[in-house]
């Protein structure tokens, strides 16, 4: 499903972001990414996301050479992906509810369909009365939310986080990872960076971890 | 229709920035358009001015009729004269004495002081047409003096053709600085918006997805634009000519292009055509840089 | 120095975003002096018109010598009057046999038909000066006939006092615009760059240090668009006499205001000031907004 | 030195972010705000920050009627606290020596005490290959570290950080906090808004906790 073949990546000034990588993941699995800061983490979602390439190596996502992906067909590639930024990237100028709809919109959903879809989303994260305001409004875990339901609101087939509860409360955390979980039991290839020792060692999930850029665990 | 909305969400999120864009359209519709105005009122008046230009050929005292007849019969075949009108130096005094001022001087000679003299009109003017006319009648026997008021209309039309050459130039400095400045007023949006644009790319916008909204950006404030830009000139041109009517009595109206007619249909699709055209060349432009 | 530097920096960090600054500046400079080398050409040339305007009176023939040495000595008391030139019929026959063309018809006559004349030069151009003149005249016996070439001027000046309307409307409009224009690009940058600021605030910087910049990069602009804006018209009027002088023999340079001298200081120094003035303003228009 | 008294906050649509919210912080104490997302933690900040006013009640701060202080005294206030921002708000057109600097540039500091003064910052805090990038280039945790030393770098009285260990790893996180400690250890008063149940418990400081903007511990 998803194969990192000896991965290379290095910044300006000698930085390895990324050094020699090499995992992969089948489908449906629940993977946990894990590794002090700095580490490579977001790099690898970068990657992933084709938002950048390897210096060498290769990329494989069901079965396709990512890097070698037709520049017009890297949108489609990426709304098979949920992504939860690390830094949110909500739109500031729209509200709660236009930046959980607008991977609906981009897809040219009808107008029923986003508004029905969008508010039952908003409801299970439990921003019910928030739906209109803009998320400059929202606490730090009200934004973490409104990220995690927009990249869960196309139900696509992969659904990556990097440190999705970082803003979170504990009760929060879990809530959100057990909406991860029950997406995860229909199917959905879940992969997600977190520093949080204790969600990760309670989920009992496979973990992922980097130091430094190279692979330690896998 | 998507687009559309986003125009007007883009309007009321970042207002002024849209107001600048349209106020560059304005200017520059107006600017053209008031070039354009004035430039064919010019060459209108000029053409007028022209088309007054004779030829006015004397005859030697006492030249025989029959001479005379040949000379007018021979120089109608010439492609460049429009009409030939002879004047008997008897017809020109009775017109003298009309104006009682010259009559008074008229009265001081004994006799008839005028000669006979052939009127020419031109088919069209030019240099050349006249020089034809004039080499013609100089090669013919009982002429006296030939006389033409060319001279001062070509200083004039000299001057002019300066004064076109600066104004086309301003007019083409004007075309390209509107279109920097559109381009870059949309440029300048595109950046306000870059977080926006990363964000819709990264959620899988397709690239039309997020440039068409700046494309219809661009030809909505050309069009609205352009449409304001001739109602300012339409104003200005109207105060004008009020103003002119009631300061000089010259009546500008009478030059074609500031007819109603004129005005009301083609000025005005032609000014948003411009300003459409204006607008949409310029998102045009301002999306090659940003979108690498 | 900070400023500066801060000026430079954020030409790096939105080099286009300057430029357009700079670039309507450069617009509004170039526009303003060439209207204001336009207007004041205008209004030279006029002038040097005006200076040539006499009163020509002619005289009957046969007053004495007495009486029109009377009339001149009263009218060199005159106070619109400048100077005074008496011409006899004489005088005036021997200056057009020199033309051989008026030669030729001035032997048609028998004798001299000319009448004695007086030239009139006026102190100051003014339609009052002129009828005063010519009612003194006119109240004199032995006066004939008055000219003056006023009318045409007067018709001319009517024209050039309805263009200079119009430009000046232009003008004030010209200068509104590069106002709204200048002010709103820097609100553009403070708005794109409204997070900075915001963080600045929140970091604890104050106001004065907060909104220098801005006003620093408005000076700067204006400074620069000047400048360049200076070197456009002069490189425009350079080429422009150049070119006059080629196709039509008239000498533009002539005309004091596009005399090198004047190029040189006066008219740098007051571009660079108009444009600097333009961006300090349009800075300061910028500021009351968006630091609420 | 800081007194919260029965300060209120209701946004719109009835949103009760701070309800009757009363507590005293002394010079030299190191606090812990707590609570789940949303129970109003980052409002108590940007009230003590003069970037909000309350609907209700006083805020004394070193004795000072915040809510009282001339405007153009603000900026003066803000220099005496070293905040933490939860998002970080870096300067992303300055490297990361120059977003340090930042507040020493502002009180026109000579450039050469800038350019000690910061580059012994970034070396503490282990950035120290990486002064002349630009954040966007930093991982999520450098860019709180960064957040950190500027906000520490003019020795302010007052430390006030929102979620200071959300995008950090365990190490890091201690990392930080000790140096919160040492800092107070020599008379700054810290107030550091925290999920993380683990560090607030370990540190055994002394914890106000919000729930739904109602102070239910102090
Ligand atoms: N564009 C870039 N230019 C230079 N260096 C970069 C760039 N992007 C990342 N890096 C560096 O690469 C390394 C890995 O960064 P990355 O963001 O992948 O870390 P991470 O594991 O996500 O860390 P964190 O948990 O703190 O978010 C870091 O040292 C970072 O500074
Ligand atoms: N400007 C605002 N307009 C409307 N509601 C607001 C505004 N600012 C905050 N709120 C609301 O006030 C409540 C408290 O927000 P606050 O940011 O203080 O929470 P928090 O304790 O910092 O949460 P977190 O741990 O998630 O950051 C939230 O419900 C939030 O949505
Ligand atoms: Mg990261
Ligand atoms: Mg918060």
């Amino acid at each position: 499903m998803i194969k990192f073949n000896h991965v290379y990546k290095v910044f300006e000034k000698d930085i390895k972001a990324l050094d020699d990588v090499t995992f992969s993941i089948e489908k449906g699995e629940f993977v946990f990414l894990t590794g002090p800061s700095g580490a490579g983490k977001t790099t690898v979602f970068n990657m992933l996301y084709r938002e950048e390439t390897a210096d060498m190596g290769t990329i494989f996502v069901e079965n396709t050479d990512i890097f070698h992906l037709a520049k017009r067909k890297i949108p489609f590639y990426r709304r098979r992906i949920g992504f939860v930024f690390q830094d949110f990237k909500l739109l500031f100028d729209r509200s709660i509810f236009e930046n959980i709809a607008l991977p609906l919109t981009i897809t040219g959903a009808p107008q029923e369909f986003i508004k029905k879809t969008v508010h039952e989303a908003i409801e299970k994260i439990g921003l019910g009365g928030k739906a209109d305001l803009n998320p400059w409004h929202l606490s730090g875990g009200e934004k973490q939310k409104t990220a995690i339901a927009r990249a869960t609101i196309l139900n696509p087939p992969f659904i990556m986080a990097d440190e999705p509860t970082g803003n979170l409360d504990e009760e929060s955390s879990w809530q959100i990872m057990n909406m991860f979980g029950e997406l995860n039991s229909k199917g959905t290839t879940i992969m997600i960076a977190s520093h949080n020792k204790e969600i990760t060692s309670r989920m009992a999930k496979r973990v992922i971890r980097l130091e430094s850029g190279k692979v330690v665990l896998s | 229709m998507r687009w559309l909305k986003e125009v007007f969400l883009n309007f009321r999120r970042s207002g002024f920035m849209s107001l600048i864009s349209i106020g560059t359209i304005v200017l520059a519709v107006t600017a053209l358009g008031g070039y354009y105005l004035i430039n064919e009122s010019i060459a209108y008046t000029v053409k007028r001015v022209q088309q007054k230009v004779e030829v006015v050929v004397f005859l030697h005292d006492g030249l025989e009729k029959e001479k005379i007849d040949n000379i007018i019969t021979e120089a109608k075949t010439l492609p460049a004269v429009a009409d030939i009108v002879f004047t008997s130096k008897e017809d020109a005094y009775t017109e003298f004495l009309k104006d009682p001022d010259i009559a008074g001087i008229m009265k001081t000679f004994d006799g008839n002081p005028l000669p006979d003299s052939i009127n020419v009109k031109l088919k069209e003017y030019s240099k050349d047409n006249i020089n034809k006319i004039v080499k013609f009648f100089d090669s013919k026997e009982g002429v006296e003096d030939i006389q033409y008021g060319g001279s001062e209309i070509d200083n004039l039309i000299n001057i002019i053709n300066v004064v076109k050459m600066i104004a086309g130039a301003a007019g083409i400095i004007f075309i390209v600085s509107a279109l920097l400045v559109v381009s870059n007023i949309i440029k300048l949006t595109v950046y306000a918006r870059r977080q926006d644009i990363y964000i819709f790319r990264m959620i899988g916008a397709s690239e039309s997805f997020i440039r068409m909204p700046f494309i219809a950006e661009g030809i909505v404030h050309g069009f609205i634009g352009g449409l304001i830009g001739w109602g300012l000139v339409y104003g200005v041109v109207t105060i004008l000519i009020t103003q002119v009517r009631k300061e000089t009595g010259i009546d500008l109206a009478e030059f074609y292009l500031f007819s109603p007619d004129f005005f009301n249909i083609k000025f005005m699709l032609a000014s948003i055509g411009t300003g459409t055209l204006l607008g949409f060349t310029g998102a045009i432009f301002a999306q090659g840089r940003l979108f690498r």
